[in-house]
C-alpha cells in the first residue's frame, strides 16, 4: 500500500485536519470529526456526512450555500450517533437541521439515532435519505438503493434553498425533490487499498472493469470486458434513462471522477455523454466533471443526472462557495 | 455445576474476545470485500482493540456500568453499521441488567436476548436476512430451548455455541436483505456474512470463556 | 492499458471536444487543438499550453480572470507553432499576447517559433518562462529547471492583470513577476501509461517513491523508501525553503495531485504542510488542493509555494471564473 | 559509379524510413522513458505515418515543395522537440535546395549540413550536448571527410552510414545539456539519447536506399 498518509488509524482526523488549515471558511471538530462554517449562518442548518474515503465528499461541501456541517466516520463506515449530533450542534441555529443521509444500512441507523438524540434535545430535525444509484434495484422491502455522487446535487440545492431563508419544511422539500429527480450509475476499473487493511480487497482483471459498483467498491452488478469511452457513456445513460424519463427536459450532469481516474478521461467521457444526452432530446444546463464523490483511489467514473425544473435550475445555480464547489463567480 | 460471572469476569471474555477477532484480519476482510465493502474487520477490531486499552477501567465498573460503556464505546470507535448495531445492543443490554451485579446462565441469555431484540430494531432486520443476526438468534434459541428442557449450564452453553455456529453456517446461503450484500445481484447467496462470522466469534469465546473458567 | 478513452490516436481532441461540451464560457477550435473564451475580452490575450496529459491544464484554465486560449499538443509533447499561432490569434484583440510557457526545450522551440510568426503577423507578442521546479538545478548553460504546476499561479495572476486593463508590458512584468517567486517540488508514487504506448515506461517499486520527478515522468531526483505524509511534506518544504527565502513572507500555497492521488491523500499532506510553514515563520494566505496539474493517472502530488507581496496577493485573490479554478463568489 | 535521387525517390526513402521506426516502438520507447518523458517514438511514429499516408501526394512534388511539405507535416503531427527540430530541418532543406529537382552525393550533403544547421538553431544546441544532433553531426563529418578525401558516392555514403553509428553511440557517454535528460543529476550519462537513436536510423535507411537502389 503507498499512500502520503501517516498512519492508518490517523487518516481520517489528519484529513480533516489538513483540510481546515487549507479553508479559512470552516472550523474543525476533532471531537466530533466534524467540519463546520467559521460563520454560522441564521438559517435552517445542513448536515451530512457519511464514511470518509470519499473526498472531497462531504467536508469539501461544507460552506456558503451549500451545507453547515460534515461529519466524517472511519474509512467506509459511518459515523457514530454521537458525531452526528456535534454536527446536528453546529449546524443548528434555532431554525432546524436538516439530515442529508445516503442510503447505507450503517448511515440510516446512525443518523437515525442522531435525529431522536437531537429530538430530545429540542432541535427540530428531518432528513432526506438519497437512493440514486440506478445500478441496484428499488425495493421498499430491503435496504434497496445506494446513494452515491448526486448527493452532491441534494447538497447544493437543499443549501441554496437554505441559504436563501427557507423554512426546514421547505428546504427537505427541496432536498427531497432533487434527490427524487436524481440518477446514477458508476463503472470502476480498479479496486481501492483501505488504509487499515493495506491490501485490495478484490482484484478487477486487467482488460476488465465492473459495471454499478458502489463507491466503497461493494460488488457492482457484472464484471465485463474494458469497453471505450463512448460505450461507458452509453452504459451509463442507458441505464438512468431507463429508470426516469429525461426527454425534453433540461438536466444537470456530473461525471465523477472515483478517486484514480483523471480530468483526461473524465472530459472525454463527459463529451461522449454530451452527444448522447442531445441525440435524446436531453438538455445538459449544467456540468460539474472532476472527482465529487470518490473510493480512495479507485479508478473509474460514474454518471448523475439531475432532472431539472424552473426551481430545482434557479437553485442549482446559485452562488456557493466551498472548497470543492463554487457557483455563481 | 452452575456459574456466576463478575463484571471483571466479563471484561475478560471481551479481552479474548478482541484477541480472537485480531488475529481473524485477513479472513473477515475478504468476506466483506465479497459480499460488502471491506471495512468490517477493520472498524469491528478497532473497537475491540479500544475496549481492551480500556480493560483497568471497565473491570473496575458494577456490570450495567460497564455494559453500558463497552456499548458506548463500540459505537464509536466502531462506526458504521457493526458500531451502532453492537453499541445499541449493549446499551439496551445495561438497561435490561441494572439490577445484578453478576451473570449467571439466565443472565447470561437475559442478556443476549436483549442484544438480539436491540439488534433488530435498531436494523429494522429480522433473522433469516444473512447478517450478524443469524448466528446470535440460533444461539440465543439453542441456549433457551436447552434451559427450557431442563439441560445444565454446561449443556446450555455448549448449546449456545453450536446454535450460533449453526447460525453463521446458515448465511451462506440466505439472500441478503439489509447491509450491503443486498446490492448485489444474487443477494450474497453462496458467502457467509461477515457480521455473522465475527458475531459468532464472540459467542464462541464467550461459551469457551465460561466452559473453561467457570465451569 | 486500463483508460476511459476512445482510441489512443483521438485522446486530446475527444478530450477537448468534451471540455467544450462541459463549459458553455469555452469553444474548441478543433484545427488548432485550441480551447479560447467565447467571449474575447477588450484586453490583453493570455495564451498557455504545452503538452497534454496535465489536464486540468491548461484548458481547464480558459476563462475570464484567467487565460484566453489553451493549445494542447499531443500527450506530453508540446503543440506546434501552427497550433500555437491559432491560439494567439484566438486571443488578440489588438492590445498584445503574452505567451505563458513552461519551461522545455519543446516548448520553448515551438512557442517561440509561433511567436515569430506572429510578430510577422504584427501581432505584440512578449513570452514569460515558467521554471519552478527546485529538483532540477538552474543554470544558464542548460535547459535548467522544468515548469510544472507553479505555472497554475501565474495564469491567474497574469490572467488578473489583464481583465484589470493591464497592458502588455505590465500583465508580462506580473506574470514574470510570479515566475520569480514561485517554487515547486514534487514526488511521484507510481508511473503512468500513456495511451499511445500502452505500458508504463518505468516501474516505481513497491515500498518506493521518486522525489523530484517531472510531471512528464522524467526521472526525478532519486528513488527512495516511501515515506510517510509528514517526512514528504517536509522533504518538499525543506528543498523549496533551501531556493528562496520565505521567512516573514505570506504565502499561496498548492498541494497538488498527480491524477492517480485521491483528495484524502492531498489533504493530509497540506495539514502537514501548514504546520510546517507556521513553525518556518510563512503565512500561508491561499491554499490551492486538489488536481491542478497532473501526469496522467500518476500517484503522486506536488508542492508549490508562491512568496506574495501586495501586488501579487491582490491579484492571486482576484476574481476568476474557469473550469479547474474559481474564485471570488 | 554516381547517383541521382529523385524527389519520388526520396520520398520512397522516407516511407522505408517511417517502415523502420514504426517496428522499433518498444526499443525507443524504453530509452525516452529512462532519461525523457517516453514520448519520443510515439510522436515520432505519428510523423511518419502521416508522411506514410500522404504518399501520393508527396511523391508528385517537386524536391523542394516536397521537402517543405514533409517539414510541415513533421513539425505539426510530431510536436514536442523532435516535431519542430525536424520540421525546422526539412523547411531549411527545403530553402536550401530550391534550385535543384534531383539530389545526388553533394545534394545530400548539402541537404544534411542545411538541416543539422537548422537542428542547431532552433535547439540552440550543439554537438556533444547529447541529442540527435550527434548522429547527424557525425555522419555530416564522415560524409564531408570522405568527399573531400575523393572517395566515390558508395564509400561516401558508407562513411555517412558509420559515421551516424558512432555520433548515437557516443551519446551514450556525454552529459546532456539540452532536452529532459538534463534534468537528471546524472544528465543521462550511460544511456543512449533517443533522438539520437532515431536520427541515426533514418540515416541508416538513406543510406541503405541509396547503396541498394541508386548504387
Ligand atoms: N440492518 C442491519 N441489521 C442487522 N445487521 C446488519 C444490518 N446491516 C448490516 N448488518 C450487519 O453488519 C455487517 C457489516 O458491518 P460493517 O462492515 O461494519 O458495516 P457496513 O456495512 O456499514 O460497512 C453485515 O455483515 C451484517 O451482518
Ligand atoms: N534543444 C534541443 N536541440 C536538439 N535536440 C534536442 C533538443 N531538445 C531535445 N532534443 C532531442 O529531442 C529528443 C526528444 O524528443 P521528444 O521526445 O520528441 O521531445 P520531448 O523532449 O519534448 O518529449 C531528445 O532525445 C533529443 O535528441
Ligand atoms: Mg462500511
Ligand atoms: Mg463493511
Ligand atoms: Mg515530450
Ligand atoms: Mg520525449
Amino acid at each position: 500500500m503507498k499512500k502520503i498518509i501517516n498512519a492508518p488509524d490517523r487518516v481520517v482526523s489528519d484529513m480533516l485536519s489538513g483540510l481546515a488549515a487549507a479553508n479559512p471558511n470552516v472550523c474543525y471538530d476533532s471531537e466530533g470529526e466534524v467540519i463546520y462554517r467559521k460563520a454560522k449562518g441564521d438559517k435552517v442548518g445542513l448536515v451530512s456526512g457519511g464514511g470518509s474515503g470519499h473526498e472531497p465528499s462531504h467536508a469539501g461541501y461544507v460552506g456558503r450555500g451549500m451545507l453547515d456541517a460534515a461529519v466524517a466516520g472511519n474509512v467506509f463506515a459511518s459515523p457514530d450517533p454521537a458525531r452526528i449530533l456535534k454536527g446536528i450542534e453546529h449546524a443548528d441555529s434555532g431554525k432546524g437541521v436538516l439530515l442529508i443521509i445516503k442510503n447505507y444500512s450503517g448511515d440510516i441507523m446512525n443518523f437515525e439515532l442522531a435525529g431522536e438524540l437531537a429530538a430530545d434535545m429540542d432541535v427540530a430535525v428531518k432528513s432526506v435519505i438519497v437512493k440514486d444509484d440506478v445500478a441496484v434495484k428499488e425495493s421498499t422491502y430491503s435496504t434497496g438503493r445506494r446513494g452515491i455522487a448526486g448527493t452532491v446535487f441534494v447538497h447544493k440545492i437543499a443549501g441554496a434553498r437554505a441559504e436563501a431563508g427557507g423554512s426546514l419544511d421547505e428546504v427537505a422539500a427541496a432536498a427531497q425533490k432533487t434527490a427524487d429527480n436524481v440518477r446514477s450509475f458508476g463503472v470502476s476499473l480498479s479496486s481501492c487499498i483501505l488504509p487499515g487493511v493495506g491490501t485490495p480487497g478484490f482484484v478487477i482483471g486487467e482488460d476488465q472493469m465492473e459495471a454499478g459498483m458502489g463507491i466503497h467498491g461493494e460488488p457492482g452488478i457484472e464484471q465485463t470486458a474494458m469497453k471505450t469511452a463512448a460505450e461507458i457513456a452509453a452504459l451509463m445513460v442507458d441505464k438512468i434513462t431507463a429508470d426516469l424519463d429525461y426527454t425534453g427536459r433540461e438536466a444537470a450532469v456530473m461525471v465523477n471522477g472515483l478517486g484514480g481516474t483523471p480530468m483526461m478521461e473524465l472530459c472525454i467521457l463527459a463529451g461522449e455523454v454530451d452527444r448522447l444526452l442531445k441525440e435524446k432530446g436531453i438538455t445538459p444546463v449544467k456540468y460539474l466533471v472532476g472527482n465529487y464523490m470518490t473510493s480512495l483511489e479507485m479508478a473509474g467514473a460514474s454518471l448523475s443526472l439531475l432532472r431539472l425544473d424552473e426551481e430545482l435550475k434557479e437553485l442549482l445555480l446559485a452562488p456557493c462557495d466551498t472548497m470543492a464547489l463554487k457557483e455563481g463567480v | 455445576m452452575a456459574f456466576s460471572m463478575t463484571s471483571a469476569e466479563y471484561v475478560d471474555y471481551l479481552v479474548l474476545a478482541g484477541r480472537e477477532i485480531e488475529q481473524n484480519g485477513d479472513y473477515v476482510t475478504a468476506l466483506d470485500a465479497k459480499t460488502g465493502d471491506g471495512d468490517h474487520w477493520v472498524n469491528l477490531n478497532m473497537g475491540f482493540q479500544k475496549l481492551i486499552s480500556m480493560e483497568g477501567e471497565l473491570r473496575a465498573l458494577p456490570l450495567a456500568e460497564m455494559l453500558k460503556k463497552v456499548g458506548m464505546t463500540l459505537m464509536s470507535a466502531i462506526g458504521g453499521s457493526s458500531g451502532v448495531l453492537y453499541g445499541s445492543s449493549y446499551i439496551a443490554a445495561a438497561k435490561a441488567l441494572k439490577d445484578r451485579d453478576t451473570l449467571d446462565i439466565q443472565g447470561v441469555r437475559l442478556l443476549l436476548e436483549t442484544q438480539l431484540q436491540a439488534i433488530m430494531d435498531r436494523g429494522k432486520a429480522q433473522p433469516g436476512w444473512k447478517t450478524m443476526i443469524d448466528s446470535l438468534y440460533e444461539g440465543v434459541q439453542a441456549l433457551s430451548a436447552a434451559l427450557d428442557a431442563g439441560a445444565d449450564d454446561r449443556a446450555a452453553v455448549e448449546a449456545l455455541k453450536q446454535g450460533a455456529n449453526q447460525g453463521m453456517e446458515h448465511t451462506r446461503e440466505m439472500e441478503a436483505v439489509k447491509g450491503r450484500a443486498s446490492y448485489q445481484s444474487n443477494k450474497g447467496v453462496g458467502e457467509l456474512d461477515p457480521g455473522a462470522v465475527t458475531m459468532c466469534m464472540q459467542l464462541q469465546c464467550l461459551g469457551d470463556y465460561i466452559l473453561s473458567h467457570k465451569l
